[in-house]
């Protein structure tokens, strides 16, 4: 790309039509990414091996650049500019013989480290150039269209120790011990027996029948068994309904609860 | 021009030979989302080629493989071997301890057998609910014994081989009673519960008893 | 008991004969997508079956067919073979531009990896903007690597095996022109002449550092 030199040769007046060229390249440049970017591409004008390239011509060529852009009044970044200083500074330590008394590293040492950068540079832009260039999943070769996952299938076993079941035998039985009250139990009527017996009863309930009529014997004064006997009783009338085996209804809210046998035939 | 050229140029309008062409049925139909159809799979190979007739090669190539072209309506895909399905799952096992319902269920089970639900019910204090026996009877910890001869003839519970080899025990007989579980002070336990809680209701057995219930009513 | 006898009886306990493992790493690999490791084969198939064994034969049967067997790191999965790619047209996916910053910064990583922000920006000679590492990222190709053991402990970058899988690597040993990059000294992380000066106290590490690089290409 010899463009950089021709374009800022030096002294050289510029017409309008070159000067736009120039200003459309310049602004090419902003697109550079960065110094060692816009140096990498000022060495290929030397047309040499990365390894062999005159560092100082290549410095020579950046300033160049770095001038014409200021002239032109393009706006640079700051690396670019702290680049150019670098550079500069290293021109003159190439230039003028070394000096013993000079702390720091040789004008040699630091060419030698920029051609390797650029070195460097330009192979990771190959490599990646060649590993985009392979073949890729999903443009030349494909997987699975439709991959079957794999099933989790969570199993859940459950455990104890002896010791668990002796405790929790001891339990029931401390509650015995330390509760006579379980006799307060025969005030509980359970679903289970009031269940038992409404399918006994409902069988000679034709017509519509209060729920209350259907406590059993015993339980209607002591209002601990009342109590007990009329939940048992409703919530085994709602079992029935629900098996559909008889009909409830109520008139108005807490008005009694009715019930009757359903007729056989309404089964489905 | 001579015969040579004729062959090479018509070659070049020539279909694939067939085991080219089986490649790129086999390729599709790996690759595709969804069965493919005998026309689709021309529609996507080079001019000239066949694929029903690829398609016989290459589910002949694949009989008794792991995975088998199949038909699906009048497309084909991969899928894998039916007996190979097992592959596909992962068992992954995890341990929980018996809830407490479950294992004074048990152990009262274990303690009086064979003993029917209302009894356990009564020894408890609460209701069993059904959820807490299925357990117990899927685990084969428990079993069905007898019907009890009374009224309503009840089914019993009775504890299972399997039960005693979990326990280490050799008889349900070997359990400690009811006086080394005390002077083991497993019986001094803590206050009974229940009487101050029933107020409450809350967290305990009473809790547990409307669980059952309403249990009951579900379905 | 006969020679003949006491081999039945421990063919009764071995694993499924090798044709049969083969078919069901076959199964196995089919139903991925992704590539599947040695120990997961293993830990699906029955008890004492030998994986790699299977996966030998399997890749040979599969040679030169519509799809291969390949090798992601250590891990293993079926893909169409890339020559039948055109007719895929259908089943390729768009994928996103990247820019030449994503795709020199994803080189920099796969060809120097573990490597720091800082080290790719040495190499580039410009910051590397979040959205790049990000975009690198949020593709699965890059993943952050172990923190370098330097003052600020950097962390590092390296490349998937997502990244493997699409570019068809087998590891990041087989990126195209690794040994020469690397005999040409261009994989060294080079501190520029004068550095020393100010960071003595880094520098030995920093030359641990940069073997353990050049050793993770080594065989």
């Amino acid at each position: 790309m010899p463009m950089a030199e021709e374009i800022f040769e030096e002294g050289r007046p510029i017409g309008v039509e070159e000067r736009l060229a120039n200003e459309a390249l310049i602004v090419d440049v902003d697109g550079y990414e960065g110094p060692l970017d816009l140096l990498l591409m000022l060495s290929r004008t030397q047309k040499v091996d990365l390894r062999k390239i005159s560092v100082l011509a290549l410095a020579e060529q950046y300033l160049k650049f770095i001038d014409g852009a200021k002239e032109l009044r393009i706006e640079l970044a700051a690396d670019y500019l702290v680049m150019a200083a670098w550079l500069a500074f290293l021109k003159s330590r190439l230039l003028l013989p070394p000096d013993p008394s000079e702390e720091g590293p040789s004008g040699e040492e630091l060419a030698a480290h920029l051609a390797f950068q650029l070195e460097r540079l330009q192979a990771m832009r190959d490599a990646a150039a060649k590993l985009m260039a392979r073949d890729q999943m999903g443009r030349d070769f494909f997987k699975r269209g439709v991959p079957e996952d794999v099933q989790r299938v969570r199993k859940v076993t459950y455990t104890a120790s002896l010791l668990d079941l002796m405790q929790a035998y001891a339990r029931t039985k401390t509650r015995d011990d330390f509760r006579p009250f379980v006799l307060d139990r025969d005030a509980i009527m359970t679903l289970e027996q009031a269940l038992e017996r409404m399918r006994g009863l409902i069988g000679y309930a034709g017509d519509w029948t209060s729920l209350d009529s259907y406590l059993p014997e015993g339980w209607e004064t002591d209002p601990a068994k009342r109590r007990s006997a009329t939940a048992a009783n409703f919530s085994a009338t709602l079992e029935l309904t629900k098996l559909g085996r008889i009909e409830i209804r109520q008139g108005d809210v807490f008005a009694p609860i009715h019930i009757r046998k359903k007729d056989q035939k309404d089964d489905g | 021009m001579t015969d040579n050229q004729i062959e090479q140029e018509e070659s070049l309008f020539d279909a694939p030979p067939i085991g080219e062409q089986e490649r790129m049925i086999e390729a599709v139909l790996f690759a595709s989302a969804e069965p493919v159809t005998i026309k689709e799979l021309e529609s996507r190979m080079p001019h000239g080629c066949d694929a029903a007739e690829a398609m016989v090669h290459l589910r002949k190539r694949y009989e008794g493989r792991g995975v088998a072209i199949v038909r699906v309506g009048d497309a084909y895909a991969i899928r894998t071997a039916p007996d190979l399905g097992f592959l596909m799952q992962k068992e992954t096992v995890e341990t929980r301890k018996l809830s407490r319902a479950a294992i004074e269920t048990l152990a009262i089970i274990a303690y009086h057998q064979p003993v029917t639900r209302a009894e356990i019910e009564e020894i408890r204090g609460v209701s069993v609910s059904r959820g807490t026996v299925d357990q117990l009877l899927e685990m084969e910890w428990i079993r069905f014994g007898r019907r009890r001869m009374t009224p309503g003839r009840p089914v019993t519970f009775v504890v299972t081989q399997e039960f005693l080899d979990h326990f280490g025990l050799e008889n349900a007989r070997d359990l400690p009673g009811l006086k080394e579980l005390r002077s083991a002070g497993l019986l001094e336990s803590r206050p009974p519960p229940g009487a101050m809680l029933s107020l409450t209701g809350e967290d305990d057995e009473e809790n547990e008893d409307a669980r059952g219930q309403s249990e009951m009513f579900e379905e």
